[in-house]
């Protein structure tokens, strides 16, 4: 029944999707289309969490589509269940947001059709039960954000981001095609249940593992594959963003999880390993990136980046746990990541609608050139506030929760026998660590150098709060962060059945712990309670306010600042973020993005301004894409020689091809 | 001879040709010839219930039932969009009412003679029928008696004529061989003998036969390194040859090669066709898709890319074995399909923008959205990617040669991605940016275009039963 | 009856390290005049200070939000709960369990983290200085912390401050490499982290060398007030910290007595005179370093952390 | 069949062999089309010479076709159009005719070889004729690569054809299909050639082909 819902609800999209080709010359069409997409993705969404919470058995399905002599199944278990309400949560708040925002689409007739097909393309993925149907939603998930990030088309970067996009999509759908073809075998067996029966060999097993690692990693942004993802997630309208970021990245996470948790057979000793060092260096190099970067969205993308190695640590955990026969621990890992799922696609899409919100409002996604917006979009500075927090794992918000439970994973670690993971671990756990600290780093730089301070351009002063819809999809995500922070234990039995279903085992029970603490192993071993920190910090705080203001006073005056009594008159003279990130550039820029300052001063007397200059070079894509791609002008330079032959070239082309294949004959026996 | 579906087939084309030739007045013929070529699509449809008894000239099988169908389909469609295209042609004053006559004439021949080399149970005959073809393809490449067209022309002439050259030469060998096993006299060149037969034949002859057959024909079907009139001839011709060249030519002449693939495949001590075919497949995909990186002509691009899937195709024949030989009839309907589809926009779009330098067309979905989004849709679909038919097939292919041959799926996948790169690099600019070129709305049909991307559309989806059925049974074949 | 006793005893716990907070500075101050033989601010001179800060009106920067005012108070109320959290005189406080020793860092952290965007509310160039090299420092210092955190959990086998200083008190824990190294480490980071020499120097206003002090420069009154308490208590956690896990003697567990618990209070304000007068010594005896060397200060510590973690991991010997 | 037979056959069938040598080593386009006449006019012989033996009356159609069109029509018809383009001078070979020779040698090696492998159960005088077929084929594909000019590649491209109809008259009892679709061929083949050269004069006053590859696609 949920199935038949979730598709139902899947197939009323795409049909939405066609409706919008028509409808989109109509002005209510944004308003129609957007309000059908909220309705339809929230009916999935209740459906979805009636069953995971339910812990009903999976459903199947097929339909006689796809490939012939196999249909397409569709399968809803409790892990597709789980990435079902990531897929139509994020789909639900995207759309109540563009409800305001999509107002301010220039073209909706290059947005609307494919936003629908979008949000159906996620939908089935998670629900697509054999190698075709499962494919042929993935590229159609990438195609249609293709479409939506070459909306706004005439600006170069979006089609040269586009262009990017596609092809590392390609790239990583045919990783996956291959990999699907190793576990089918050559008698073809595409359906998930025929390779879940076969139990592959070692050698395909690790084929496979590299190939979904390529594949569903080049999606989700694992480093080096994340090139696309900073130039692309920007480039669409900020409601896009919010879904490829925060949803479809989660998507390419579910495709890891399913094949290599349930496809691919026994684990190796070596495949946690190669899992937590590709974690490890995706979620350091990720919040690198966004500590160099002034773009406001771009930011936000390469935080996702870094989100995403700290997920790809916790299933690390969760396969290293596995491989040697740990199921509890396992489950405490592979819980970290699936909750970090959630969390991240919560506080990623909150962080990139209040980026839409001030996109809007001000016109600009370069930080340099806002500031102060805290007093001109008082609301909208709160929540972007709340998601800041979030994603910084500040307690007692979500963010923290998850992180704090992949802490727990690894200190669970040195019952693993291997040394590699005795040394790696560790070192994994420290990256974590630094990642964090430096995320937190990241975003007091994008608060503040947005919302604080003094407005650093007119477009910034006069920035207006933005709409009513685009509010409330806010509020909804802060307060479900909240939730989520101080609730945990819910979201950690609402994942048991996942465990339950890859692992054969789960967390303990956390519901009976008291004031709803969620407690790993035992009690005495480690125990967090996000309620209670919250209402302690909210009781000590209030205590002290209240105390004095009664006791001591409570006036209060204002004056210029004070500024050790330099009072500098213009808005430039505050700290940019490209001065903030200063220190932390000349820490770790210098090696990692050969980060160099060059200082012009005049001597005194010139006229002219002094400049500091600072070069960044991004050393991955030197590395790696630009070879690949000079390699190949080369080789197509060096081909196309080929069109420009004489006919008698061409003949004695034919000619030596024959003698060729005759001389072949000739000595052939 | 007696008149049934089958003869119509030929008939029907042979008879409008003659009156093609003398009717004045392009806008009856232009109605004449989609008039003929619907009455043939008929007749091939109807194939599909009433089989006509085996003769030694002319059979109809589950194999080229398929091709004749598909033949007869494109060819319709192609005459409509034809109608629309040289109307616009007159006006500019490119072709003149003579040479139109000329053309339509020539274009109902061309459909006699794939139709023959189709249903020819005679190997004699087939050569016979894919000469003519080729040679009214030259004469229609040729029409617009620009320096260019001349220049593709001779070179197709050239390499065409040694091709069918190289082929008679085979089809002579295989007839020596057939000899001695089948006896002198007809049956020695009739297609249901010669396989009954074919284990009997002298192998060093197949062999030799083989080598002469997959040079000739592979010629036409436009592999590399012996493709090099298949880009000029495309880009000079009038748009509709250029899609029918694309769509249908190269299919029949892939047909006589598949032919052939069967005997060899039935006699044990003949040499296995399938590497020759994987690797002149594997040649022409790799080669034409780094081709498509410094195309500047966009006809000439998509030319390209037809050798890039007639080399896939052939990969997936040369392969074997039940899925990839469906896989590679399904592509190659599907590319024909497709490709057409491709070539009605480009010749709208030419029209519209009167140039085919791919760097004076621009920001199409801005100026022409139907035009501009009816070409993109065929180049994902031409690029593989979902939910059109190509996936499918291409899903197929490379799952299928993974298991078995994973240097060979990965060269494949290599040269799929470097091609779908390529395809998105010019499409890039010519559908997205800031528009270029004269923005004039197109006073054109774009029902045939849509309708084939449809098709495709609906088969990368579903598949009818029938279909499938059907295809597998020629699968099966194919061996 | 056990529960409120219980409760009681928790509250105890906050009001102590509430009241000694001030004390310790104080102390502190005192000992460096000593040392450098001047007489001295008196011990109660804090309390003087918060009193009268409290009693004046704030004079708040024109352009200064909400977020501006709300933050000392988010200040004072993360730094106080994390300090009534860490055993002082007593293990197995009521409330211990709510948040073990990581998610006490992550308390500190969130304070650090809104007095950093605090400095850069009000718009001025020393607030930006002040924040842009505080998460600098901290970027460096919560992993390193982090690192001690994993040693020292892996040595108890648990994050529970409780649970660690209990198995710190018991003879099952000899003389270890990585204990060793933690401890440096720990220091090391608490020095930091309080912003004592040679990391930064809380008594100066000279521009270029602050760094906690730029960040509250538009800070005044009570505002100030909660701020100044605030960094005390961090101090006196940090010490108190190092005290129950270096120094668990004195430590009452659960079922101990109230007598016992006075002598467990006078053993921990003991411990604290002992640390103040190190600090003090230690303080006098160096100099500040240039803020760009404080990286390479911090890596260090990072790097005992992770050695002291590896060592940890690969044998349990160390 | 009779020693005779044999013989004749096999000495009709090396002289065109030797006559496409001949072919190679002319470098004058006058001399160059007589020897493609003897060329065809042997050919002629050949085939009259295996319709008699194989008594089958339809192969003297073949001869006849080749005499009448291949010997005497196309010959003068190309005279006179060299005459009407006056391309007097000489065909500049691309490869010098030492080499040529060499290439030819090769090939016709080549082709036994590869006939020869095929000797069971077929008879001698089809291998033979086959054998002296490809290496014809082979001579006049070697030509078409080795000559710059229309008219002398035209002429490659018939000798070319001139051994396929060897081999198609050698096979024995092959149908007439095959006859009249060769002769077909020519036929269109020379209406075809005609139509260029002329198209060809009245644009570019050359038949050089260096002259048509200025215009190679995407030269603009």
């Amino acid at each position: 029944m949920t199935l038949t819902i979730a598709l139902a609800c899947a197939a009323a999209l795409l049909a939405l999707a066609v409706a919008a080709v028509a409808l989109c010359r109509f002005a209510a069409a944004t308003r129609i289309v957007y309000g059908a997409c909220m309705v339809v993705t929230a009916i999935s969404l209740v459906a979805a969490a009636g069953h995971l919470l339910g812990d009903e058995p999976q459903l199947t399905a097929t339909l006689p589509l796809g490939v012939p002599w196999l249909g397409s199944h569709f399968r809803l278990d409790a892990l597709s269940a789980f990435f079902l309400i990531v897929v139509d949560l994020g789909a639900c708040g995207a759309s109540l947001f563009a409800l305001g925002y999509g107002e301010h689409e220039t073209a909706p007739q290059r947005v609307l059709p494919f936003y629908a097909a979008f949000l159906a393309g996620m939908t089935l993925v998670v629900l697509a039960d054999d190698a075709f149907t499962f494919l042929l939603c993935w590229e159609f998930m990438s195609l249609t954000s293709w479409a939506l990030v070459m909306s706004h088309h005439r600006v170069p970067e979006n089609v040269y981001a586009g262009y990017v996009y596609l092809i590392m999509a390609s790239f990583g759908t045919l990783a996956l095609l291959l990999g699907f073809g190793l576990l089918a075998g050559p008698g073809g067996l595409y359906s998930f249940d025929a390779m879940r029966a076969a139990h592959p060999s070692a050698t395909i097993g690790a084929f496979v593992l590299i190939l979904a690692l390529i594949g569903a990693g080049s999606k989700a942004g694992i480093v080096p594959l994340h090139a696309w993802l900073p130039l692309a997630h920007p480039a669409a309208p900020s409601h896009v963003s919010a879904l490829m970021s925060g949803v479809m990245t989660k998507v390419a996470v579910y495709a890891f999880v399913r094949i290599v948790f349930e496809l691919c057979g026994a684990p190796a000793w070596w495949w946690s390993i190669v899992v937590l060092a590709a974690g490890g260096v995706t979620a350091v190099m990720g919040v690198l990136y966004a500590l160099m970067q002034h773009d406001l969205k771009r930011l936000l993308a390469y935080h996702t980046v870094e989100n995403i190695g700290i997920i790809f640590i916790g299933l690390g955990l969760a396969l290293a746990f596995q491989t040697y026969g740990l199921p509890f621990a396992a489950a405490l890992a592979l819980t970290a990541a699936l909750f970090h799922v959630f969390n991240h696609s919560v506080f990623k899409s909150l962080l990139f609608f209040g980026a839409g919100a001030v996109l809007t409002a001000t016109g600009e996604r370069d930080m340099e050139h806002l500031g102060g917006l805290i007093h001109r979009m008082p609301q909208t500075a709160f929540v972007f506030l709340v998601g800041c927090a979030a994603i910084s794992a500040l307690p007692p918000l979500n963010g923290f929760a998850s992180e704090w439970l992949t802490f727990q994973a690894i200190l669970l670690s040195p019952a693993l026998p291997s040394w590699g993971l005795k040394i790696l671990v560790p070192a994994v756990g420290g990256l974590l660590a630094l990642s964090a600290a430096l995320a937190a780093a990241c975003f007091v730089k994008a608060y503040g150098v947005t919302f604080l301070g003094r407005p650093r351009t007119p477009a910034a002063a006069i920035a207006k709060e933005t709409d009513f819809f685009s509010l409330a999809a806010m509020m909804l995500l802060a307060a479900l962060c909240l939730v989520a922070g101080v609730l945990p234990g819910l979201f950690i039995d609402a994942l048991a059945p996942v465990n339950m279903a890859l692992l054969g085992a789960h967390m303990p029970q956390q519901i009976g712990a008291p004031w709803f603490a969620i407690v790993p192993v035992t009690a005495s071993r480690s125990s967090y309670d996000g309620l209670l920190v919250f209402l302690f910090m909210v009781m000590s705080g209030t205590l002290a306010a209240s105390a004095i203001h009664r006791l001591a006073s409570d006036r209060l005056r204002r004056a210029p600042a004070w500024d050790c009594g330099y009072p500098d008159a213009s808005p430039s003279t505050q700290y940019t973020a490209m001065s903030f990130a200063q220190p932390i550039r000349r820490v770790f820029g210098t090696t990692v993005f050969h980060a160099r300052e060059t200082v012009d001063m005049p001597p005194p007397g010139d006229m002219r301004p002094a400049r500091l200059t600072v070069e960044i070079r991004d050393l991955i894509w030197d590395m790696i894409y630009a070879p690949v791609a000079t390699g190949i002008g080369i080789a197509a330079d060096r081909l196309n020689r080929l069109q420009f032959l004489t006919i008698r070239q061409f003949l004695s082309l034919v000619f030596a091809a024959l003698v060729f294949l005759l001389l072949v004959l000739a000595i052939w026996s | 001879m007696r008149v049934d579906a089958l003869t119509g087939v030929l008939l029907i084309p042979a008879i409008a040709a003659a009156l093609l030739a003398v009717l004045p007045g392009y806008r009856m013929t232009a109605r004449l010839n989609v008039v003929a070529t619907t009455a043939t699509l008929l007749c091939a449809v109807s194939l599909f219930f009433r089989r006509p008894p085996t003769g030694s000239y002319l059979l109809v099988d589950d194999l080229n039932v398929t091709f004749i169908v598909l033949t007869t389909f494109v060819g319709f469609t192609t005459s409509v969009f034809s109608a629309s295209y040289i109307a616009h042609e007159l006006e500019t004053g490119r072709l003149t009412p003579s040479s139109v006559r000329f053309y339509h004439a020539m274009y109902q021949v061309l459909m006699f003679a794939m139709n023959l080399a189709l249903i020819a149970n005679n190997i004699g005959l087939m050569w016979v029928a894919i000469e003519m073809a080729t040679l009214t393809t030259v004469l229609m490449v040729g029409i617009y008696r620009t320096h260019e067209a001349l220049e593709a022309a001779w070179k197709y002439f050239i390499l065409g004529s040694v091709g069918i050259a190289l082929a008679l030469f085979g089809t002579i060998l295989i007839y020596m061989a057939a000899r001695p096993a089948v006896g002198e006299g007809l049956d020695a060149m009739v297609w249901t003998v010669l396989v009954k037969r074919a284990g009997g034949f002298d192998p060093a002859l197949l062999n030799l036969a083989f080598v002469f057959l997959l040079l000739g024909y592979g010629t036409k079907v436009g592999l590399a390194p012996l493709h090099a009139w298949l880009p000029d001839a495309h880009a000079e011709g009038p748009t509709p040859i250029s899609a029918v060249l694309s769509g249908l030519l190269l299919n029949v002449a892939l047909y006589a090669l598949l032919r052939f693939k069967m005997l060899l495949a039935v006699n044990a001590g003949a040499l296995a066709p399938g590497p020759l075919m994987v690797t002149l497949g594997l040649i022409s995909l790799v080669f034409a898709a780094f081709m498509l990186y410094r195309r500047r002509d966009i006809k000439r691009m998509f030319a390209y890319s037809s050798i890039e899937h007639m080399g896939i195709i052939t990969f997936a024949f040369g392969m074997g074995g039940p899925i990839a030989n469906f896989a590679g009839l399904l592509h190659m309907t599907m590319h024909s399909l497709t490709k057409s589809a491709i070539f009605f926009a480009v010749g709208h779009v030419t029209q519209v923008k009167g140039t085919q330098r791919i760097a004076d067309i621009g920001g199409l979905t801005e100026t022409h959205p139907a035009l501009g989004w009816g070409l993109i849709l065929g180049v994902v679909a031409i690029a593989g990617l979902p939910p059109l038919g190509i996936f499918m097939s291409e899903f197929l292919v490379v799952s299928s040669t993974f298991a078995r041959a994973p240097a060979l799926a990965i060269i494949l996948v290599f040269g799929l991605l470097v091609g779908l790169a390529g395809l998105f690099l010019r499409i890039n600019s010519i559908a997205f940016g800031e528009p270029r070129g004269p923005s004039a709305k197109a006073k054109a049909s774009y029902v045939p275009m849509f309708a084939h991307l449809a098709i495709v559309f609906a088969a990368g989806i579903y598949m009818p039963p029938a279909l499938v059925v059907w295809f597998q049974n020629v699968a099966g074949l194919l061996g | 009856m056990v529960l409120i006793r219980d409760l009681a005893i928790q509250g105890a716990q906050m009001l102590l390290v509430l009241l000694v907070a001030p004390l310790f500075v104080g102390f502190v101050r005192k000992m460096k005049a000593r040392l450098l033989l001047r007489q001295g601010p008196p011990l109660i001179q804090p309390y003087l200070d918060l009193v009268r800060l409290t009693r004046k009106e704030v004079v708040l920067a024109e352009n200064a939000s909400w977020l501006f005012r709300v933050t000392p108070y988010l200040i004072f109320a993360a730094t106080w709960v994390a300090a009534s959290l860490v055993p002082t005189f007593r293990t197995d406080l009521t409330f211990s369990w709510s948040a073990d020793f990581i998610a006490i860092i992550a308390l500190l952290g969130s304070a650090r983290f809104f007095l950093a965007l605090a400095g850069l509310d009000v718009g001025t160039s020393f607030g930006g200085i002040g924040s842009s090299r505080e998460v600098m420092i901290a970027s460096l210092a919560e992993p390193a912390m982090l690192m001690i955190v994993f040693t020292l959990a892996l040595i108890a086998g648990s994050t529970q401050l409780s649970t660690m200083a209990a198995f710190m008190a018991s003879p099952a824990v000899g003389l270890r490499v990585s204990l060793g190294m933690g401890l440096v480490a720990l220091i090391m980071v608490a020095i930091a982290e309080n912003g004592r020499i040679p990391i930064d120097n809380p008594a100066t206003h000279l521009e270029l060398t602050m760094v906690h002090e730029a960040m509250v420069l538009e800070y005044s009154g009570r505002h100030l007030a909660l701020i100044e308490l605030g960094s005390a208590l961090k101090l006196v956690l940090y010490v108190s910290l190092i005290a129950c896990l270096f120094a668990p003697w004195g430590i009452e567990s659960a079922a101990a007595a109230v007598p016992t618990l006075t002598l467990g209070a006078a053993a921990y304000i003991g411990k604290l005179a002992v640390s103040g007068f190190l600090l003090a010594l230690f303080e006098t005896s160096i100099a500040k370093m240039r803020v760009f060397r404080v990286p390479e200060y911090l890596g260090a510590a990072l790097m005992l952390g992770l050695l002291a973690t590896l060592l940890r991991f690969v044998s349990e010997s160390f | 069949m009779s020693r005779i037979d044999f013989d004749v056959a096999h000495l009709l069938a090396g002289t065109l062999v030797l006559i496409s040598f001949l072919e190679l080593y002319q470098d004058r386009l006058y001399s160059l089309l007589n020897v493609y006449a003897l060329h065809a006019l042997v050919l002629a012989a050949s085939v009259a010479w295996q319709a008699l033996i194989q008594d089958a009356p339809h192969l003297y159609v073949t001869a006849g076709i080749a005499l009448v069109f291949k010997a005497i029509v196309i010959p003068v018809t190309l005279h006179r159009m060299i005459i009407k383009l006056g391309i007097h001078r000489e065909i500049e070979k691309v490869v010098g005719v030492g080499f040529t020779m060499l290439a030819g040698m090769g090939l016709v090696a080549l082709s036994m070889v590869v006939m020869l492998r095929v000797t069971h159960n077929a008879d001698p005088l089809a291998q033979e004729d086959l054998a002296f077929a490809l290496a014809v084929v082979l001579l006049g594909l070697l030509m078409m690569v080795t000559r710059q000019n229309a008219v002398s590649q035209v002429i490659g491209f018939m000798s070319l054809e001139n051994g396929l109809v060897l081999a198609a008259t050698g096979a024995k009892g092959m149908p007439l299909v095959v006859e009249i679709s060769v002769a077909f061929s020519v036929l269109i083949a020379f209406i075809v050639i005609g139509i260029f050269l002329f198209r060809i004069r009245e644009r570019f006053d050359t038949v050089d082909l260096q002259a048509l590859d200025q215009f190679r696609g995407e030269r603009r």
